[in-house]
């Protein structure tokens, strides 16, 4: 490595809040050398953004530098004029953000907006603009790219937002590209082709990158060096291969460790520590009998006997017996959260019947089943803890709320107590019970919605993405709590998530849908080592590997 | 069984401590954020003040007629002046904050309550509900507000319920239909799947969840109609149709006042002016500051 | 984008009024029927007896029972006809074609007027939130819609017509000097524009000048406070940070990208605004002398004249319903979703 | 505004260029007056502070060269003017009156009223002798036959012009008349923008009297009153109409604006108890309530001083000049023992209601009474009735307990004052007033002459009846004040309170 590109010294960032001043990002060094790329990682909040909007001087309002130096080629990028930044971003440096979508303009057609930069950087006149544009888009893949100039973002996938974004960010071919998460919410294949194509791009243009990602698996895949940051500070820099054979702080150990692998067992994820303390898991547990069974479920959106006739979820049938966790996978969109919100009796279904206890719940409309005496044995665990709960309620409100409704047999101090048993069940500190959600941080959130679905005692829990917003090392405590919990309150599970890391780890059979419909089920183990559809290899191909190493010590 | 998280060790008995202070430190905050928001509370509170003290505390009967000289000017003894028949202007400033407040309050509330659960009926179920409800909406609506209230009080006749009654009518549809699409985007927001799977009722996750959420916004409607609802009031006494004399009211002494602008009266339009223009621009600058004591996410 | 779905969305749009339309028929005849007095009464005159009450009251239909009233209401709708406005003798058709222009103008300047000023205000509000040109366009914008317009405009004409004198005699739409210009639109600044009198013009407009000021005042505080919202939230959008981040310049971020994105919801409030510019209208006609027809509905609904109230009414809705149709239009130009999602 | 144009400003609207037509308002009269010729009109005085009025003891001739009574009095023929001719130019002619008279009489409505107060009630009264003499019939003679010819009512149309544009629907052709006046009077109409202004252009061959002084007068509608003011002050106008009496006032003392505040003729503000409702069934009530009323307050603050008043007079009648000071005062002890004597010493509760058109005196004087019968036990609450709604109750329905009004008659004689106000069932007896007495004495006097030997004895005994039972209150005569501004002048006030613009000149 020669003259780096990029050189950090010292960097700390403020942020005036309403509690004073925060300081975002403290005393952190880094440096970008040509051709390299870089990867930062760390947990939400860690100030990995914040790192890369002080280097292009985007900070909000409330932000500033308040110390350090921020070197690009020789330029002091740290006080220059802003009308000088204006000409380094875009031109020199770029950046691509996560949501795609949102970061294009919503009313703009999206070879105009590729065209502005251009024109902005004299990179093009209004004459040519157009027509380099579209050798833009063409750069990045986009098929069509003459007609896709007039398209507006809602008429395209995340996927090809993203190659958009892309394309606005090298258009001028800068020669360090920042990429902050840029693949988060989208799926696991278009993720990949992403990845790949900003690889490829770069490799091309022989620029320098920054990858931004909390995914140490995607950062080790395609990145040459790694800096792990927590609470605004670098815990430790090293090159990937490095970083995964032998990392040196506990910090970076304990994030590695908590990456779900391909043959990491649910308690590898949690640190040393916890783990020594944990319950043992039995080896095998009991499966008996059938306790939910769907045939033929189906589920079509629109007026029924509509024309154009999709089916969102077609004729699905699957069968869940005591004690037995069901992992459903499958892409985005596939039909996953509909199934669930079916079986869940929060949807109405279009056809089929869902037998649960012996019941067929699908015959009771879903507005008239909160009465039902068996609503309180089907629960279930959402996706987004914050989404899921009430903003204006407390923790303990909100536990409390299922058993106000539907344990009409318990009085006051009984719910209260019943309130601090979830709690410890749960792993909620007590004095949080009478906090708000925001002021609860997501792995907390993510207890409190674990206490309420099982504050009834339920007999069938639905997972809808539990952990799909949580970092990695949150998602490791709350996976082995629902490990737990299964066992300790024999519950089974119906375990929905895209990511099939995940679903094996908590998961005896598994279900691979397509479209609204299985295409492969079986054994976990056997189905992930043996798939026998493509679509179940593409999804498993997709997972970015990191370096297989043991991190268990 | 052995706890398996950190952080789980089985609750002491210690009851939780709930933040108390916190709503008191929280409207301070609210208010000394923002200088302008501060002053409004200020001014809300003189406003409450004068509503419920000013009939005790005033010099004069607002209602006596020859308390002094007929359209003196302001003076030690009557300090905004004195108007055609003698009465002291600033008693009647003053006693007029009573009514002024309980027309644009008890409007502001009947519109707030069924407008509110109008839209959020339409907005929760959809469908029919919504349709007609949409469109008894559309057709209030499609009068212009000021010419509606005109009309209604026309025909019931000029009292202070039909006052009221007109003004709630003509902002009912602000409150439905904002109702509607806040509820319309949480009608399947996490929080109330979460709701219904505890086994609330339909109507029970509509008023007790979804409802108080869309309060925040709520607020700034409501504080910018309670400054409407006087405007609308003063209007109505503009064209003849507001409260019955003698009752003071701000509305009713400008628009009486204005006709002496010309003739070089000004204390009778400048006084009840001012103070009207206080309580509207009160109310309008108070919105973002209710919204904010309301909003839970605000406060740490 | 499919122009056979955006003119199928307008056409819906379209359906969706008529429902409200027949609503507000039956609102305003129910309300005007509503109306105390009898204007048969009324009408006969002073010093009339009980049988020339009666006659008039044959001659204005109004011995019919109720629903047959309503009936040959909208039957005679259906042929244009919308009956005499008694209190001015004119047919309201007639009064309607006269006066709509005169309130338009007025409604329809001050809401460019004050779209012209509180955008960039609110822009300029939301470019520096929370700083003392922020706390300032709030409180003066806030200051313009804390008096009632009468006031405002009394106030106005008190200093620049009675004090300095600057402003002409407010006594309707055009200075006695003058002959109005010939009907073309019915708007006196653009007919005369039409017939090239820039003398007459100018007369107009000085005319127009202190109304349309007090309506402005009016309506600045919804706008701007709406642009200052919207642009506050597309400033902090994550396109405006892409563009920022791409280097685009200070004036194409905030043009191109925040602004235009922030008048879609300022488009949809002009609805609402209007409203309220029509309600203050009726204020400010009386106190300007304007032949408008806020002035004429006032007068119809004191003395419960039927057919001008219900022919004001009609006109306002259908007015609404062709104000609302535009405002879709314009956002369907603006924002290309329109139209899209289904 | 130039010596050739004159700008007057009021308050009100014109609805309708032709008086006959059911509908038009009373603003609109104006139009029968400056565009049509009558037979005769009413010949000026000048009063004591030297302004002009009508003379109503001075019947002159209009379109009618002369005329003659026959000596029972009921036939009367009018002999027209050679030479007259419309706008068009037709030679005005006995027809012409024939088919005007006989529309008034047909229509229905007001004109038809009004003509029946002349004792003019059908077509076969009227008879074309030839081209240029016309006779009435009367039932029976009648004092208010000819000055009932002078009112608005009985112009003369040109009726061939209105026959062209008759209709089997519409034979009096109110349609085209409502927009098209045809008349021959002194100025025709240039331009109506209705709802905005009316244009009169003078009519150069004006036979009815001598040439007005201006050749163009517009009249625009200003509904704002402190606009009206302001457009008066600024010399921007030449004259306003009827303005309010504080204004009058304040307005007086300038020197660049000449205010005319003329009493309004055989006109009274009253305070009106209706006699249906139960405290005001007693006589002594009814007294007791004019003894409490602050009459001097009242017409300072609410009259601002201007017109006449009406207490504190003796309480003998020694003569019919109406209105009078009627023997009330204020005296709040005589009220109360008054009260006193009644059931209701301890006071009731009752309803005041005004019409809200008549805010600007009705409002003040309604506030004062209140006040001061609250000091004898009496509780009154305030009631604004708008226009529409104040006809039908106060006057059709007649039934407001205590109500402010203001009639005032269009023939200047007491008896027919008492006709209209103190006859049960009578349009302005809004209080219900139900005498024997004064029926039989109204229905004797009302067309008898007034130099009748009866005449004069029976006036006074309504006097003294209306003076005892008070159902009407008079609290003052009230007076018609018009601005006239940049040396304008001529003005003369009218029974009909309108504006006579025939007389108006410039300095
Ligand atoms: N505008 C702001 N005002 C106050 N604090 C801020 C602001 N923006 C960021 N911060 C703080 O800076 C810290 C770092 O935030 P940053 O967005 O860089 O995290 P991140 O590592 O990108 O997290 P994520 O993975 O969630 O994107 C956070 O603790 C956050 O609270
Ligand atoms: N309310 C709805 N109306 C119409 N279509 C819907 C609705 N909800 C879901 N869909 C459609 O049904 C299909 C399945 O959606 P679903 O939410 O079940 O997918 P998913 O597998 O949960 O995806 P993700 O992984 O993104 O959560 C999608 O094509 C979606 O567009
Ligand atoms: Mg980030
Ligand atoms: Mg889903
Ligand atoms: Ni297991």
């Amino acid at each position: 490595m020669t003259i780096p590109l990029l050189d950090v010294q010292h960097l700390s960032v403020d942020f005036a809040t309403r509690n004073g001043t925060v300081r975002a990002i403290d005393d952190i060094s880094l440096v970008v050398g040509k051709g390299e790329t870089l990867g930062i990682v760390g947990e939400s909040g860690s100030g990995k953004s914040v790192t890369s909007y002080a280097v292009m001087r985007i900070l909000d309002r409330a932000g500033r530098i308040a110390g350090g130096r921020i070197t690009y080629g020789g330029m002091a990028l740290h006080k220059a004029r802003e009308r000088d930044m204006r000409d380094i971003r875009g031109r020199e440096i770029s950046m691509v953000f996560q949501n795609p979508r949102a970061a294009l303009n919503p009313i703009r057609r999206i070879g105009q907006q590729v065209a502005d930069v251009l024109v902005q950087h004299s990179q093009a006149t209004r004459g040519n603009a157009r027509e380099k544009a579209v050798e833009m888009l063409r750069a990045v893949k986009i098929r069509d790219p003459e007609q896709r100039y007039d398209a507006y973002p809602f008429e395209l996938s995340g996927g090809m937002c993203q190659r958009v974004v892309i394309a606005i960010a090298l258009a001028c071919r800068p020669r360090l590209l920042i990429a902050d998460e840029p693949t988060t919410g989208l799926d696991v294949t278009t993720q990949k082709a992403v990845m790949d194509l900003i690889v490829d791009l770069t490799r091309e243009y022989d620029m320098s990158t920054i990858l931004i990602t909390h995914d140490l698996g995607l950062a080790a895949a395609y990145c040459d060096r790694l800096v792990v940051m927590e609470k605004g500070r670098i815990v430790e820099a090293n090159g990937s291969a490095e970083l995964f054979h032998g990392a040196r702080e506990a910090y970076t150990r304990q994030l590695l460790q908590a990456t779900p692998r391909i043959d990491s067992e649910v308690r590898d994820l949690l640190p040393a520590a916890l783990r020594a303390t944990a319950m043992p898991l039995p080896e095998t547990h009991d499966v008996g009998e059938p306790l939910l069974t769907v045939k033929g479920l189906k589920k079509q959106f629109g007026k029924p006997g509509a024309d154009n006739g999709h089916l969102a979820v077609q004729d699905l049938s699957f069968t869940i017996r005591e004690g037995e966790s069901l992992g459903l996978v499958g892409e985005s969109g596939c039909g996953k959260s509909t199934t669930s919100a079916m079986v869940m009796r929060l949807l109405d279904t279009t056809g089929g019947a869902i037998e649960f206890l012996g019941e067929d719940i699908a015959a009771i409309p879903a507005a008239k089943f909160a009465a039902h005496p068996l609503r309180g044995k089907l629960q279930m665990v959402f996706q987004d803890p914050t989404d899921s709960l009430n903003p204006r309620w407390s923790a303990a409100q909100s536990i409390g709320d299922p058993l106000q409704r539907l344990a009409s047999h318990m009085n006051r101090q009984q719910r209260e107590a019943r309130i601090l048993e979830l709690a410890a069940l749960v792993g909620l500190p007590v004095n949080l019970l009478d906090r708000f959600p925001h002021q609860l941080s997501g792995g907390q959130k993510a207890r409190v919605g674990i206490a309420r679905a099982i504050a009834l005692d339920p007999r069938l829990l639905i997972l809808d993405e539990p952990t799909a917003a949580l970092d990695v090392s949150v998602q490791a405590i709350v996976l082995n709590l629902l490990e737990d919990l299964k066992h300790r309150l024999g519950m089974s599970y119906l375990f929905i998530s895209h990511d099939l890391n995940v679903v094996r780890l908590l998961c005896d059979r598994i279900m691979v849908m397509q479209n609204g419909a299985i295409v492969e089920e079986g054994n976990a183990r056997q189905l992930l080592a043996a798939p026998a559809t493509d679509y179940t290899r593409t999804l498993l191909a997709a997972i970015p590997h990191p370096p297989q190493a043991a991190a268990n010590d | 069984m052995t706890s398996m998280t950190p952080g789980s060790t089985v609750a002491s008995a210690t009851a939780p401590t709930r933040p108390r202070s916190s709503y008191w430190s929280h409207l301070k905050y609210v208010m000394s954020e923002n200088p302008v928001t501060g002053l409004a509370f200020g001014l809300f509170a003189l406003i409450i003040l004068a509503a419920l003290f000013g009939p005790y505390l005033v010099p004069h009967d607002p209602l006596a007629t020859g308390v002094g000289a007929a359209l003196q000017p302001p003076s030690l003894a009557h300090w905004f002046g004195t108007d055609h028949l003698g009465r002291d202007v600033f008693s009647r400033v003053v006693v007029a904050t009573r009514l002024d407040l309980l027309i644009s309050v008890s409007a502001v509330a009947i519109s707030f309550v069924v407008g509110s659960v109008i839209g959020s009926l339409a907005g929760y179920f959809g469908g029919w509900t919504d349709r007609i409800t949409g469109r008894l909406v559309d057709t209030i609506m499609a009068f212009p507000l000021f010419v509606l209230a005109m009309g209604i009080v026309a025909a019931a006749g000029n009292t202070v319920e039909n006052i009221v009654y007109a003004t709630a009518i003509i902002n009912l549809p602000f409150y439905a239909r904002m109702a509607r699409a806040e509820v319309s985007i949480r009608r399947n927001v996490g929080y109330v799947q979460a709701a219904r799977l505890s086994g609330n009722s339909e109507l029970r996750v509509l008023f007790g969840h979804i409802f108080p959420n869309i309060m925040p916004p709520m607020m700034v409607q409501i504080s910018l109609n309670m400054g409407w609802a006087i405007l609308n009031a003063a209007g109505l006494s503009f064209i003849g149709l507001g409260v019955q004399p003698p009752s003071p009211e701000w509305g009713i002494m400008v628009a009486e006042g204005a006709n002496f602008i010309i003739s070089g009266e000004w204390w009778l339009v400048i006084f009840p002016g001012l103070a009207l223009m206080l309580a509207v621009f009160t109310f309008n600058l108070i919105g973002d500051g209710l919204r904010d004591l309301v909003d839970p996410q605000r406060r740490t | 984008m499919s122009l056979a779905l955006k003119a199928r969305k307008v056409g819906l749009r379209l359906l969706e009024a008529i429902p409200t339309v027949i609503g507000i028929l039956v609102v305003c005849f129910l309300l005007t029927r509503a109306l105390p007095g009898d204007p048969a009464a009324y009408f006969a005159g002073p010093m009339a007896d009980a049988e020339s009450i009666e006659q008039v009251r044959r001659n204005l239909g109004l011995d019919q029972p109720l629903p047959v009233q309503f009936v040959n209401y909208v039957t005679d709708l259906l042929t244009g006809n919308l009956g005499m406005a008694i209190s001015t003798g004119q047919p309201v058709v007639a009064e309607l074609a006269t006066r709509l222009p005169a309130s338009l103008e007025l409604t329809l300047g001050a809401l460019l007027l004050s779209f012209l000023i509180a955008v960039p205000l609110g822009v300029m509000a939301a470019t520096r939130p929370n700083t003392w040109v922020d706390h300032l366009c709030r409180f003066l914008v806030t200051a313009g819609v804390s008096l009632p317009t009468f006031f405002t405009g009394l106030a106005l004409m008190y200093i620049f017509y009675y004090l300095l004198g600057w402003a002409p005699a407010p006594m309707g739409r055009i200075d006695m000097m003058y002959l109005p210009p010939e009907t073309v639109t019915g708007f006196y600044t653009i007919d005369t524009l039409i017939a090239g009198d820039w003398e007459t013009f100018r007369a107009a407009i000085a005319q127009m000048a202190l109304p349309l000021i007090t309506l402005a005042l009016f309506t600045l505080a919804p706008i701007a406070r709406m642009t200052r919202a919207a642009m506050l939230q597309t400033l902090g959008s994550e396109f405006v940070r892409t563009a920022r981040a791409a280097g685009l310049n200070g004036r194409r971020v905030l043009v191109t990208y925040a602004f235009r994105n922030a008048l879609l919801p300022v488009v949809t409030t002009l609805g609402m605004v209007f409203s309220f510019l029509l309600g203050a209208n009726v204020l400010v006609e009386k106190v300007f002398a304007w032949p408008g027809i806020g002035s004429f509905a006032v007068e119809a609904l004191v003395v419960s004249d039927y057919a001008a109230v219900q022919g004001f009414v009609l006109s306002m809705a259908l007015l609404f319903v062709l104000l609302n149709l535009l405002i879709d239009v314009i956002y369907t130009l603006i924002d290309p979703r329109v139209g899209e999602e289904s | 505004a130039t010596s050739e144009t004159a700008v007057v400003v009021f308050g009100g609207t014109i609805n309708s260029l032709d008086i006959h037509r059911s509908g038009t308002n009373r603003d609109s009269y104006q139009v029968a007056i400056n565009c049509y010729d009558r037979l005769v009109t009413f010949g000026t005085k000048t009063l004591d502070d030297g302004s002009l009025s009508y003379d109503y003891d001075n019947v002159q001739p209009e379109l009618a060269e002369s005329w003659e009574i026959s000596g029972d009095g009921t036939v009367m023929t009018f002999f027209l003017r050679k030479g007259a001719t419309f706008w068009d130019g037709k030679p005005v002619t006995a027809h012409d009156v024939k088919w005007s008279f006989d529309r008034s009489v047909s229509l229905g409505g007001f004109p038809t009223v009004q003509m029946k107060a002349g004792r003019l009630e059908s077509p076969e009264q009227f008879e074309v002798v030839d081209e240029h003499t016309f006779r009435i019939t009367l039932p029976f003679s009648s004092k208010l036959a000819l000055p009932d010819l002078a009112t608005p009512i009985p112009v003369v149309i040109n009726s061939e012009v209105a026959r062209a544009h008759a209709t089997e629907a519409d034979p009096w052709a109110t349609e085209y008349l409502h927009r098209n006046p045809a008349g021959s009077g002194a100025y025709k109409v240039a331009r109506w923008d209705a709802g905005q202004q009316l244009v009169y252009e003078r009519n150069e061959d004006w036979k009815g009297g001598a040439l007005p002084g201006y050749q163009r007068v517009i009249l625009r509608e200003v509904p704002s009153q402190a606009t009206r003011r302001a457009l008066l002050e600024r010399g921007s106008i030449t004259a306003a109409h009827n303005i309010p009496n504080k204004d009058a006032k304040e307005l007086a003392s300038r020197p660049d604006i000449q205010v005319v505040s003329s009493p309004i003729e055989n006109c009274i503000y009253c305070l009106c108890p209706n006699l249906d409702f139960e405290p005001f069934k007693d006589k002594r009530v009814r007294q007791a309530i004019a003894w409490a009323v602050p009459y001097e307050r009242i017409f300072e603050q609410a009259a601002y001083g201007l017109g006449v008043p009406t207490w504190g007079g003796s309480k003998t009648v020694d003569d019919i000049a109406w209105p009078r000071r009627s023997p009330y005062s204020t005296n709040l002890d005589k009220a109360r023992a008054l009260l006193a004597e009644t059931g209701y010493k301890d006071g009731f509760t009752v309803p005041l209601s005004f019409n809200l058109s008549h805010a600007d005196w009705a409002e003040p004087a309604a506030l004062l009474i209140q006040q001061s019968l609250a000091q004898i036990g009496i509780e009154v609450t305030i009631e604004k009735i708008p226009g529409a709604n104040w006809r039908t109750i106060a006057l059709v329905e007649k039934r407001l307990p205590l109500h402010l009004e203001n009639f005032g008659g269009w023939l200047n004689t007491p008896d027919y004052y008492f006709y209209w106000a103190y006859i049960k069932g009578n349009l302005f007896n809004s209080s219900n007033y139900n005498n024997a007495e004064m029926a039989k004495l109204v229905d004797d006097t009302l067309d008898m002459a007034m130099d009748h030997p009866q005449y004069a004895p029976n006036v006074k005994r309504m006097i003294e009846l209306a003076q005892e039972d008070v159902p009407r209150i008079p609290l003052w005569q009230p007076t018609l004040n018009v601005a006239l501004t940049n040396g304008a002048n001529g003005y003369q006030f009218w029974f009909h309170r309108q504006m006579d613009i025939r007389s108006l000149k410039p300095a």
